[in-house]
């Protein structure tokens, strides 16, 4: 079967790219587009790894199809931070050593950065609900935690 | 006290120098790189805990258009055929649930999952040695049939790959001289490390014979002299490239994919790259093993302990090789006793070999 | 000006890929399908580096437009070699130090092979002009001509 | 005669190590590496010889889809504004036709390239000085304003940055003994070293300001310090990677591409490709140096040389550094003169810098 031509956007920039029909998203991505930012834990939509989002919305890449990016806007962790200076959550994950082998990190950054797009100010079982998708063998959450909160902090006093 | 010190790291908080790639989707782990002309490699795996392999026909899964090469255990040189290989390929024998049989190279990761479909394998299915209870018991199903304890072959083949034993004192008079004996069995199940990174490499080789090799691992050169013992090469003719770990526990310091990979590259004259699945992860690599553990205290009403044993059962998974020893070593160090016996097992069982 | 969708065969492999309209077929070989063994060195037709086959009609790649190999049939340095051995024009190269830098290389192998394809028994004067369209500035050509010869000659014991 | 040796080497003809991968494709030169997300940068070059540069104007260009970041001179660090810096992009005044006025990186070098076209640069001409006859000729235009013989400032500027004697005995005497005295002028023009491989590297850098560069050279490090040294960086913070190199005969270890690329992927937070086509080669990257020489030699009619005199002129390009001084102490070196003299002079011309 003849490879679909899609074209979409990432992170701002007109993507357009040759993908088979089972492919997901996060093979696309990945294997078509090259941003190996966006990482695969599981496939099965468990770990979040490969969280990204699509037209606003947070999703796990591997449970989406390639062929739905057409016409839509996907943010990957390659557009999180701007490029003269890190987005002040990825500042905070480093500042509170909120990671450490990093395959879980872009997930966590792309899925903290959502949320407080939306909810500036979130309380802790908030953040925990919301990052509760995301997996971490090496950090036991806690300087996750933090550092998110450091961040909602730090993003209220600039404001 | 000492004299306050002009320290200049302990008190910092530093940032961790390869931070800022990992919060921006810089850093590369196992499965991101990729190479001109690169194919992709996926791995057939038993269905059976254990089962005799009568034959494998890899000749549908070669007629599909896009596969480039397909291997099975007979194609791993038999100079090298140690545990390690056999794990790697099976032989004559699946030894655990998820064990490699056989592999193909294609085009496309899909198409090489779609090719594993056509690979035919006559298997007789053997009875699953699955706990230690079982390995041990008298008459059990035997996971290697070459296997004597600690190599002694005056004795029948068993699953107890090797028995070590540690003693001091007596301990029968130990436990007469206790006011309280407290005899428990602790049953600890198997469990895998659960790093978010499943195992990954890619693997070229040239027509000089000289291989490279990326992959997820902290021990590059543990898994160069690995690879080249089971594709009986020299050291010299191989070169690994570590890529960030994406958590490793213990579990990266070994192989799965390499020489497979290194195999496929040489049948096909491509670039192979080989990704686990989360699925493969679980069913195919090294966990920690399950124990089984009877230990024996006898002591005073004033608290001292008049003697103790330890029974140390380790699964080792399908090959020799659980970490016993150490068990052994540490279970009752904490205590100064006149009176020990301490015995270690390590035993065989239809499940991944163990790891870390 | 979206780009198009080129199906065609690389080394006997099909492979579909996404194209300017402006793209040489070298583009579309090195940076949509990434086989860098075929090289650039002017651009313009004059060194040869970019040699290629395209349906068995040696060319320079870089004066042949990507769009150009829709349904055809191209080969490439990397479809020289046997995956378990050189080509002799590949061994010969070797053995008669016909190479150095090796940036030429691949143009003049997949030359000379097509040669041999056409002509097992070029003289040396028909070698020279067959490869007058690949440019070498380390080797001095001769050492590349007697490679070729001794290639025609084993050839020759072969069949 | 020496006995026989068991010689292991000599005689023999090996393989040459990197053979397989070069006839087969396999080896990578400077252009053939690609990154995920890399944009390629292209660079806007004088159209004239000798020019001064009044004002550049990158808006329109910035505002083209796709384009990354665009710079000019005014952005490389003025604190590393030696030669090397004014060559790899110029400020004041562009010296040769060819030199780097900006640059631009945009998602395709095709896109990139069309967004020079919409740099406006306003260029002043100026007299070009091309040969050396007219760059030492009095009341010559100067190449550079600033530049004084040997870096003597009781002199007027000049076109010859510097000027080298080596005597010995009287040269008058020595001709004034010669039976024959025969003087003649050599004319050497410009030749381009002609490596088949352009320039070409990629430079990542992050946001904690470490840069990884790729490029063809054999001298990595002599890269890695000059790039850092144009980029006011600490050479710690640039590591440099080489690849195969395709050629340099000289002149592939120094830098055109590496600190634009470094800047431009700092500015636009991706990866930067720049490769170089075969005219940038030509009008932009050092040649060997033309040369006016003058030879005059005095000697007996037994063949004694009596006397000899060497001027060498050698034309440096818009910088100063031509070889004159090996020339100097080559050009009479096979005799045994007992009355020479020669002069070497290093003359700024509007030409790309010479290399080796």
């Amino acid at each position: 079967m003849k490879k679909v031509h899609v074209s979409t956007t990432v992170n701002g920039q007109p993507e357009e790219a040759l993908c088979e029909v089972h492919q997901s998203l996060l093979d696309l991505l990945r294997d078509e587009l090259g941003l190996t930012g966006t990482k695969e834990g599981c496939g099965t939509g468990d770990c979040g790894a490969c969280t990204v989002l699509l037209d606003g919305r947070l999703v796990c890449s591997c449970l989406v199809l390639g062929v739905e990016a057409e016409g839509k806007e996907v943010t990957t962790i390659e557009g999180i931070a701007d490029p003269d200076r890190l987005h002040v959550v990825q500042q905070k994950f480093l500042e509170h050593a909120a990671l450490q082998c990093g395959i879980c990190t872009p997930g966590f950054i792309v899925a903290a950065k959502a949320l407080l797009d939306k909810n500036p100010d979130p309380d802790e079982t908030t953040i925990r609900y919301w990052l509760a998708g995301n997996l971490c063998r090496c950090t036991g959450y806690d300087k996750i935690v933090r550092a998110v909160q450091d961040a909602a902090q730090e993003l209220a006093q600039s404001s | 006290m000492a004299e306050a010190l002009d320290l200049k790291a302990i008190g910092t908080r530093p940032i961790r120098p390869d931070g800022v790639d990992k919060v921006t989707g810089r850093a590369n782990f196992g499965a991101d790189m990729a190479l001109p002309g690169m194919i992709h490699a996926k791995v057939l795996r038993s269905p059976y805990a254990h089962a005799r392999i009568k034959s494998i026909d890899l000749s549908k899964a070669l007629e599909l258009d896009g596969v480039f090469a397909a291997i099975c255990g007979r194609d791993l040189p038999q100079e090298g055929a140690n545990d390690l290989s056999i794990n790697i390929l099976a032989r004559e024998k699946a030894l655990y649930h998820g064990h490699a049989v056989a592999a193909v190279a294609a085009s496309s990761a899909a198409l090489a999952d779609r090719a594993l479909d056509l690979i035919e394998v006559d298997y007789e299915e053997l009875d699953p040695v699955l706990t230690i209870d079982d390995a041990i018991a008298n008459g059990a199903t035997l996971v290697n049939e070459n296997m004597y304890t600690n190599g002694d072959r005056s004795q029948p083949p068993s699953n107890v790959a090797a028995q070590q034993k540690f003693e001091r004192g007596d301990v029968d008079k130990g436990f007469s001289e206790a006011d309280v004996v407290v005899e428990e069995e602790y049953r600890v199940p198997t469990a895998h490390q659960g790093y978010i990174e499943p195992h990954a490499c890619i693997a070229d080789i040239n027509e000089a014979g000289r291989a490279t090799v990326w992959c997820c691992t902290q021990g590059q050169f543990d898994v160069r002299s690995m690879t080249a013992g089971v594709l009986n090469k020299k050291v010299s003719d191989i070169k690994v490239i570590p890529s960030e770990i994406g958590g490793g526990f213990g579990g990266k310091t070994t192989i799965y994919l390499e020489p497979v990979a290194v195999k496929l590259s040489e049948m096909s004259g491509r670039p192979v790259k080989m990704v686990m699945n989360r699925e493969e992860v679980f069913r195919a690599t090294g966990p920690t093993s399950a124990t089984l553990c009877r230990i024996k205290v006898g002591a005073k009403r004033d608290g001292t302990i008049t003697a103790a044993t330890a029974w140390l059962a380790y699964e080792a998974g399908a090959f020799p090789g659980a970490p016993v020893g150490p068990g052994c070593m540490s279970v009752l160090a904490p205590y100064n006793l006149e009176n020990l016996r301490i015995e270690g097992l390590d035993v065989l069982v239809n499940k991944p070999k163990v790891a870390a």
